[in-house]
């Protein structure tokens, strides 16, 4: 472990992150000092940062410990902090278009997302509680404000206070858990916490520590039953910070809770087992019945991605090589669905303004052909129907799953895959299967693009990026057993 | 024979101190700001666990995780009073009952 | 390829005429397929005057079983060990029923060039004629039983859409679904009797068959696991394949469509459903005789069933007023003559019947057509009489079908018309049977050969004696027959029959003044049958029952001869071979007496003792209770499963019901959801505390 | 790049080839669109006709075989077809280019409707070409997308809830075999279904296994009681989609039985046996009764197709070399002649626009030459000799016969109920007389319904006498399936006889009871 921090290329490891603190703060520089309405240019320039690093985190990889074992850098964060930034990237994107009527156009947006964005990358590298926490943290605030920053809306602020409210109380239990696992561990680096537990055993405290640590990041990916904040949130927030909701910080917490259990907890795989399982049960059964009695879209997609955590849950359940990769795989695909889900949102906007609820998209497959048909393949792919890309990562967990032997999770979660199948066909239903009732406006261009990369990529996962992404998972896995 | 204050005491008071500030965000019907309070009051609870522990195990790092609790809760007491100071502006109340527009 | 030529020359008839009917028009149709029937039907008889008169079957090579020439046509289904092949077969009993078969098709297609004229749909009907040859053919020239099912089928499908020929009147296609599924119910049992035959006899071609039934004279008799039961296996074989025997030949319990399947053109009702068709039944049981020969409960149930038939349609036979009708039915009842030969194991004198039988059923068909066209399709005989001045060949070409059909002739010399020789043979070897069986056989058939007798002079006595009685013609004498007016309902379909095929409504005012003598295209084929009638039966005699071994040689082994039988049933005492014929005269004079002499006789009769004539009249009520025990359940039972398993359970209650409950969970759900941030607070920590104590629990740390 | 190693492929991903081209035609060139779509179709048609002139049916094995790793280390790249599947492969093909000219009238979204078709066939072709147990339920259940945006979109007026009714049935019962099929990998570490062909699964798993492929299986067939949602699929769907769906989709589910089932699981098989000789027998029965009472033309033959199915799942199960290729005549047969009547249904309804069989009624006299086609597949439906329909049911019938005469005695009743139901649909369509003014002025077949129906008259005449194409390209692959099939069950590899001997015993003489029986399956069964 190399302490000495003044070496600048020992730092290697941690680059990515140093080059995106010191670009965050450059960007505020260059917001306050540009008038107003050239912010888009800040939007632009986040991306392009945002880009640079996903390219240096790709390009220059570099395993180690820095920061007095603070800080760990593996290639299976590697590959999660590629999701983080593309998820965070493609969320600006997705917000360009419409900043405006979003209230996403002041250069704060930008500069805040990126901020959660470095939280995030934190915690995906985190080897000690307080990193861990304080990258929580730094993703956490920047949520709160990004969830209320259109202020002038009631729905927009009531997001941000209940988020803010529930994440608070969710960072003391974490904190709380913390406490103890430092207190009956002894140490608060993971990695002597591993050898400290191999050692001693478990003990009481110990378990109160791991759920209250589970607990707390639980609430992050939002897991049933600490997902109550989730659709509020998704429904009150601007669509566009709804999008970033959706991706970067549901990997960041998940890499987070991989790396705990996986690695930190594997002594006492049993007992977290037991945790995660119900989490995985719940959340998928819970998510698939409450989303059927939904109208809003977003509350929808709020619901749609506490079943697809519960999914992603039912791989790591298995506590095994394989359920990792698939995890992992999971939230790759997730990630790419939900860009190409929110590009289409955006793009079904009628003279009344953005689609709100189902019932709006009626006779969308009319109006907008192709919008429509980007959907709809979303929908049958999020079903997890071959064969569209989502159903190769329910292929993966669920494979995990059956190799341990975990036969009445499968099948619970199957059936929830089945019901959940039922408020997917209801959009498509309504796109296609009923009369047109509104006019749709023409759609931006970027939207286009997104739209068309991402359905391609939906369609074609099994020629396309299929192979390569579960290689690449496959060795990210890898790097934690 | 004074009664020897030991590790399970403090761990105890932290517990109860816990517990109350839990308690605090869903008992009260009332204000915002109570919830503010029982959150500082759960963050005081863990601090007061490490820093019992860190001198339990002769280990400084409970201290220092304490340390940066501090400063985090101080940022994050000052976002939340700001997003309750935006609701607020939005609907004239922080009352919690009227934090419910969005329900189901 | 003479074979060929018989079999396929038909089909290319069919075809001919059936698809380029329209583009080349009736009269080349009618002669094309009318030419190509007659062709292989000379040739039929090319084949066969050699094996009755010359020295066997022309190109035949003794297989085993049989003298037999085969020839085939192509592969059909090889599967595991099934190898089946499209084969021609002739042997003795091919070559007669090619005979059979092909003369009689061809005089009735010529006769229907005449008989069918005005129809618009002229080629349509030759092309069905035609593609019922083939399949007939198909069905006789069979090499294996699979063979067989086809033809089989092939006429069903025929006389299917023969009698559903006139397809406007709903009587008609009735009547063809009627005798399609009736005969389905037969090949119900024939298919299962095939497969049983295959899984006992390990071969689907005849003579692996018959060897492997030989076989059981060493190894013993197979027992089979049939449904419930250990049954002998070929008492099962047989008695299912005789099922479809019964079908086909409209045998008792299943001879209900026959009747029905009156309602065809009279020339199909010739051709079908009195000389070939029907009897391919018989046909059929003479074909497997080695099989049958293996179980005697089957040929027992063969010789009751054909009996009680013979009776039955007998007794039917004497109240109709549907001259088509009376003959029909006696047809059933000469079946059962067939039958009861076969069972008592005079297989040749069963074909015997079955061959004279063809030439004078034909004609009476025939001659009832010509009356029936004479009359501008008025079919009910009480609306006949004294047509013997109007239309005297007719006339007399009825007279010698009749004739031959009541057996006349003169015990113990070689004088007498076909039916006589062929039907005092299987009486007497009824008689000759013994046994219970064999004397209630006997018996029944004397009886029978009385009503017989009867009803063929009712019929002639309406239609030709007396005087005219149809109602426009103020004709004197009152209705023979009462219930006229009840009866009506009965027969109007068939009265107004051909009215809108034919827009000849005009001639119904007199049908009898208007009544005229047929054209010769018409009386040539009655003249040609009427030498079969009267000499078919002293020509054929000895070799198909006078003495064992000339039958020996003539069948070449294609059936199977029991010396036993034949030989007793020549030694039966005198009186035994007069019954028949006495019992003929009494039918004779009665019939005279009833209709001639006192025409108001049977009128009271019936008002006498209406019940047993109404009980006759409906043919025992068959159709009624067959639809109460039949047809009426398996509706209500589909309407039921329909309705009540598919409708409501499976859909309304799983399907749909399993929908509400998902919603009623889903509304439960979104009450949680309630908007309250305490609420959700209070979730976290019941959360919280419930993964503590399971993880606690479950980890056994209490 | 040989047409070895080739051909499969193009042949599986041709279609999809052509809907892509089709997403870059303007959707308002209707006829381009047309023509493209049929242009496919053809091409794939003659394909799949070369595929399987040059298909040796000596061998039993899979033949133009492709296998290469692909997704990670479990799904591959695999495809290959033999005596089994490449019938069907041509059969799709067969049927696809007249489901297209089928809908050629088709007026609203015809750009959607062409490429859906031909994504469909696309998957279709590879249920049968793949060798992958995981690419097989990605086809499989693939099609399920295509189907529900046919019926949904296209369908009649309650298409809705019939589309809905059609995916979750297929769905549940789907996902069970999906959780099969991982068990399976992690038992045999492999998804190549030749390896996993070769591997012997534990009796105990195979019981569950099969159980779960059943309950996919017997919805797609679709076996009775399961079988609800297909008569309102069918009866909503346009007619290519009934044709479709009745020609091929069923067969899937056969197709998996012979695939997996049987094979893979046998143990499972012989002891579930019975069990679906009950449901096949209740299938005939009592679908059959059903739709002697219906009112409606597509209800009546899709209850049908539940009927003959049922003889399919009978034969499967026989185990025998007869009931089995039986069973593989019977789908064959049953694709031709249920997707040319549901063709026939088409024809009268785009002039009437109604399936009320009491509308119709004296069709003959306006319209012969359709008269005569239906004529012609109604009697190949009722199952008459010198059809296509015949050689099915005998050889089922006949094969479960030597296994369990019950079933068979069952199964011939439907030899009764379905001329019942037949004639009786034909004769209040196509006779009687034609005195419904509607009916007055409705116009014979047109060139495109004769192109159509005309070839499948010829199909359904020609294999009822001459089968032999197709039971000698199936022979090798069966007799070899039931060869391994009888031996893992400890029966008599020797196939259809020593079944066939087994229930029989002689009464006296005693000695040497069973010997002529040898004989004679010793001897060639025909002179």
């Amino acid at each position: 472990m190399n302490s000495d921090v003044t070496d600048f290329a020992s730092l290697a490891p941690a680059h990515p992150e140093v080059l995106m603190a010191l670009g965050v703060l450059v960007l505020l520089l260059v917001g306050v000092v540009i008038n107003k309405e050239r912010s888009a240019l800040v939007s632009w320039l986040s991306v392009g940062l945002l880009a640079a690093t996903g390219l240096l985190v790709m390009l220059q990889p570099a395993d180690g410990v820095v920061f007095n074992g603070l800080f760990i850098a593996d290639s299976f964060g590697r590959f999660m902090k590629v999701l983080v930034i593309g998820g965070a990237g493609l969320a600006l994107i997705l917000g360009m278009s419409n900043a405006e009527e979003n209230g996403v156009h002041k250069y704060e947006y930008s500069v805040l997302a990126l901020l959660a964005t470095l939280g995030m990358m934190v915690m995906v590298s985190a080897n000690d509680l307080m990193s861990l926490y304080v990258g929580l943290e730094l993703q956490s605030l920047s949520l709160y404000v990004m969830a209320a920053i259109k202020r002038d809306d009631a729905r927009a602020s009531e997001a941000g206070l209940k988020y803010f409210v529930l994440g608070a109380l969710s960072s003391g239990l974490l904190l709380y858990g913390a406490s103890l696992i430092y207190g009956f561990t002894g140490h608060t680096n993971l990695g002597e916490i591993v050898v400290a537990i191999a050692n001693e055993g478990r003990s009481i405290g110990l378990i109160f520590g791991v759920v209250f640590l589970l607990a707390g990041i639980a609430f992050k990916i939002s897991a049933v039953p600490f997902h109550m904040w989730t659709p509020d949130v998704y429904e009150g927030a601007p669509t566009p910070v709804t999008a970033f909701f959706a991706m970067a910080p549901k990997v960041a917490a998940m890499t987070l809770m991989i790396r705990l259990v996986m690695d930190t907890f594997a002594p006492i795989t049993s007992d977290w087992q037991q945790i995660v399982i119900f989490l995985s049960i719940a959340s998928m059964v819970l998510a698939a019945f409450a989303a059927i009695g939904q109208q809003s879209i977003k509350r929808l997609i709020a619901y749609s991605s506490i079943g697809h955590v519960g999914f992603a849950l039912v791989g790591l359940s298995s506590g095994t090589q394989v359920g990792v990769e698939g995890v992992a795989i999971y939230m790759a695909i997730y990630v790419g669905m939900t860009v190409a889900l929110f590009a289409c949102v955006l793009s079904l906007r009628t003279d009344k303004g953005y689609v709100e609820t189902i019932d709006d998209l009626a006779g969308a497959s009319k109006a907008r052909p192709f919008v429509a048909a980007v959907m709809a393949i979303v929908m049958f792919s999020l079903i997890g129907l071959p064969p569209l890309a989502g159903f190769f990562a329910k292929w993966q967990v669920f494979l995990a799953a059956i190799e341990a032997n975990l036969y009445v999770l499968s099948v619970i979660g199957m059936l929830a895959s089945a019901v959940s199948a039922f408020y997917y066909l209801r959009v498509v239903k309504v796109m296609y299967f009923d009369e047109p009732k509104a006019e749709f406006a023409a759609v931006p261009g970027e939207l286009n693009v997104l739209m068309a990369v991402f359905g391609f990529l939906i369609v074609t996962f099994y020629f396309t990026v299929g192979n390569p992404l579960a290689s690449w998972a496959h060795t990210a896995a890898g790097s934690l057993f | 024979m004074g009664l020897e204050i030991g590790l399970g005491h403090y761990l105890t008071v932290a517990a109860i101190l816990f517990t109350l500030g839990v308690f605090g965000i869903f008992i009260n019907r009332k204000n915002i700001i109570v919830i503010l309070m029982s959150v500082e009051l759960i963050l005081l609870a863990v601090n007061l666990n490490l820093v019992a522990f860190s001198a339990h195990l002769q280990d400084l790092q409970g201290q220092v995780f304490a340390m940066m609790i501090l400063t985090v809760a101080a940022a994050e007491a000052a976002i939340g009073l700001a997003i309750l100071v935006i609701f607020y502006r939005n609907r004239g109340s922080i009352a919690v009952e009227d934090v419910n527009m969005m329900k189901g | 390829m003479i074979i060929q030529a018989i079999v396929f020359l038909p089909l290319i008839g069919a075809l001919v005429a059936g698809l380029l009917g329209r583009s080349i028009g009736h009269r080349p149709s009618e002669f094309i397929t009318t030419g190509l029937l007659l062709i292989a039907a000379v040739l039929s008889w090319v084949v066969f005057i050699p094996v009755a008169f010359g020295d066997g079957l022309v190109g035949a090579v003794g297989d085993g079983h049989a003298a037999v020439l085969k020839v085939e046509v192509m592969r059909w289904i090889q599967v595991g060990d099934m190898d089946l092949r499209w084969i021609l077969r002739v042997d003795t009993l091919t070559a007669v029923m090619l005979v059979v078969v092909n003369t009689v098709s061809a005089l009735v297609h010529v006769y229907s060039i005449g008989y069918m004229e005005e129809d618009p749909h002229r080629s349509r009907f030759f092309a069905y004629l035609s593609l019922f040859t083939f399949a007939m053919l198909m069905l006789v020239t069979a090499d294996n039983f699979l063979q067989m099912f086809f033809g089989w089928e092939g006429v069903g499908l025929a006389s299917y859409l023969l009698i559903g020929f006139w397809y406007t009147r709903p009587s008609a296609t009735a009547a063809a679904m009627k005798a399609f599924i009736v005969n389905r119910v037969g090949d119900f049992g024939f298919a299962l009797g095939i497969f049983g035959a295959f899984m006992v006899l390990g071969h689907i071609d005849f003579d692996g068959a018959f060897h492997a039934a030989d076989e059981f004279a060493v190894t013993g008799l197979p027992v089979i696991q049939f449904l419930a039961w250990e049954l002998d296996a070929m008492t099962v074989v047989c008695l299912l394949l005789f099922m479809g025997a019964m079908g086909k030949s409209a045998q008792f319990l299943l001879h209900t469509w026959l009747p029905d399947a009156m309602e065809g053109p009279t020339p199909v009702s010739a051709l079908i459903h009195a000389a070939t068709m029907v009897t391919a039944g018989v046909f059929m049981v003479a074909r497997l005789s080695p099989l049958f020969e293996t179980s005697p409960v089957a040929l027992t149930v063969v010789i009751v069933i054909g009996a009680i038939t013979a009776f039955f349609a007998a007794t039917v036979g004497l109240v109709q007023n549907d001259i088509k009708r009376v003959i029909a039915y006696s047809t059933c009842s000469q079946l059962g003559y067939m039958f009861v030969a076969l069972g008592v194991g005079a297989y040749s004198a069963g074909i015997f019947h079955l061959f004279t039988h063809a030439f004078f059923k034909a004609l009476l068909f025939l001659g009832a057509g010509s009356v029936i066209h004479a009359m501008h399709h008025e079919q009910d005989m009480r609306n006949m009489g004294g047509l013997r001045k109007k239309i005297p060949i007719t006339y007399a070409m009825m007279m010698i079908g009749t004739l031959a059909l009541t057996g006349v002739g003169i015990p113990g010399t070689n004088f007498g018309f076909a039916g006589f020789f062929s039907k005092d043979a299987i009486i007497e070897s009824a008689y000759a049977y013994g046994g219970n069986v064999g004397s209630l056989a006997f018996w029944l058939l004397v009886v029978a050969a009385l009503f017989t007798s009867f009803y063929s002079w009712r019929l002639v006595h309406l239609t030709f004696h007396g005087s005219p009685r149809d109602p426009q013609h103020h004709g004197e004498g009152p209705h023979p027959d009462p219930a006229h007016a009840a009866l009506e309902s009965h027969d109007e379909p068939i009265n107004d029959s051909n009215a809108d095929d034919h827009g000849d409504h005009g001639h119904h005012g007199s049908a009898y003044d208007h009544a005229h003598e047929s054209p010769n295209v018409m009386l040539v084929p009655l003249y040609v049958l009427a030498v079969g009638a009267v000499l078919a039966g002293v020509v054929f005699y000895g070799m198909f029952f006078h003495d064992v071994e000339h039958i020996e040689h003539f069948f070449a082994g294609s059936i199977y001869v029991d010396h036993q039988i034949i030989e007793d049933a020549h030694h039966v005492p005198t009186w035994v071979k007069w019954s028949a014929t006495i019992a003929m005269i009494i039918g004779f004079a009665s019939a005279w007496y009833m209709y001639i002499r006192r025409p108001d006789v049977p009128g009271r009769l019936a008002a006498s003792n209406p019940g047993l004539y109404q009980f006759l009249l409906n043919k025992w009520y068959f159709d009624e209770l067959y639809n109460t025990i039949f047809v009426k359940p398996a509706l209500w039972i589909g309407n039921a499963v329909w309705k009540g398993f598919d409708d409501w359970l499976v859909d309304g209650k799983i399907a749909e019901g399993l929908g509400r409950r998902v919603q009623n969970v889903t509304s439960w759900v979104v009450k949680l959801q309630s908007g309250y941030l305490y609420h959700y607070a209070f979730a976290m920590l019941i959360g919280i505390a419930a993964l503590l104590t399971w993880a606690i629990a479950a980890g056994g740390l209490i | 790049m040989t047409f070895e190693n080739s051909i499969l492929t193009i042949l599986t991903w041709l279609p999809v080839l052509g809907a892509a081209i089709l997403m870059f035609t303007p959707k308002t060139a209707l006829s381009a669109i047309r023509w493209i779509s049929l242009a496919t179709t053809l091409v794939v048609f003659v394909l799949s006709l070369a595929l399987w002139q040059a298909f040796d049916a000596s061998s039993a094995g899979f033949q133009f075989v492709v296998n290469m790793p692909w997704i990670g280390d479990t799904i591959g790249y695999r495809v290959g077809v033999d005596g089994i599947s490449v019938l069907f492969v041509v059969l799709t093909a067969l049927l696809m280019p007249a489901a297209v000219l089928a809908s050629w009238d088709v007026d609203s979204r015809v750009k959607e409707y062409m490429i859906v078709f031909l994504v469909l066939e696309t998957l279709m072709i590879g249920v049968f070409t793949t060798l992958d147990l995981a690419m097989f339920y990605v086809f499989f259940e693939g099609t399920l997308l295509p189907m529900f945006l046919i019926i949904g979109i296209w369908g009649g007026s309650a298409r809705i809830q019939a589309s809905y009714k059609f995916f979750f049935y297929t769905f549940i019962g789907s996902v069970l075999m999906l959780l099969a099929m991982m068990g399976m990998y992690w038992d045999a570490g492999t998804t190549d279904i030749i390896r996993l062909l070769g591997h012997e699964f534990p009796v105990g798993m195979q019981t569950w296994l099969w159980l779960a492929f059943f309950a996919s299986l017997a919805v797609k067939m679709p076996m009775w009681p399961f079988h609800r949602w297909l008569p309102e699929a069918h009866v909503q769907a346009p007619t290519a989609g009934s044709v479709i769906l009745a020609a091929i989709l069923l067969k899937l589910g056969g197709y998996g039985f012979l695939r997996f089932s049987l094979p893979m699981f046998p143990e499972a098989s012989a002891q579930f046996a019975n069990f679906v000789f009950v449901l096949s027998v209740a299938a005939i029965i009592l679908t059959s009764l059903v739709a002697l009472v219906q009112t409606d033309i597509k209800k009546l033959i899709a209850y049908s197709s539940v009927a003959h199915m049922g003889f399919v799942t009978m034969g499967i199960f026989a185990g025998n070399a007869l009931g089995i290729q039986g069973a593989m005549f019977q789908m064959i047969s049953h694709g031709i002649v249920s997707g040319a009547l549901f063709l026939c249904v088409g024809v009268i309804y785009d002039r009437m626009h109604t399936r009320e069989i009491s509308a119709y009624g004296g069709l003959v006299e306006r319209m012969p030459q359709y008269a005569f086609a239906f004529m012609v597949f109604t009697m190949a439906n009722v199952g008459l000799p010198g059809t296509s329909g015949f050689v099915g049911e005998f050889l089922t019938m006949i094969g479960v016969f030597q296994v369990n005469t019950w079933v068979a005695f069952g199964a011939a009743f439907g030899v009764i109920f379905s001329a019942g139901y037949a004639l009786w649909l034909y004769r209040r369509v196509i006779f009687g007389a034609l005195t419904k003014d509607s009916l007055k002025g409705i116009l014979d077949l047109n060139l495109r319904e004769k192109v159509v129906l005309y070839p499948l008259i010829v199909l359904t005449v020609v294999f009822g006498f001459y089968p032999a194409p197709i039971l000698d390209t199936t022979a090798a692959a069966v007799d070899n399936l039931v060869a391994q099939y009888s031996a893992s069950i400890g029966a008599d590899p020797a196939v259809a006889l020593a079944d066939e001997r087994a229930p029989l015993e002689y009464v006296a003489p005693a000695e040497g009871a069973a010997q002529p029986a040898d004989d004679h399956a010793a001897e060639p069964a025909a002179h």
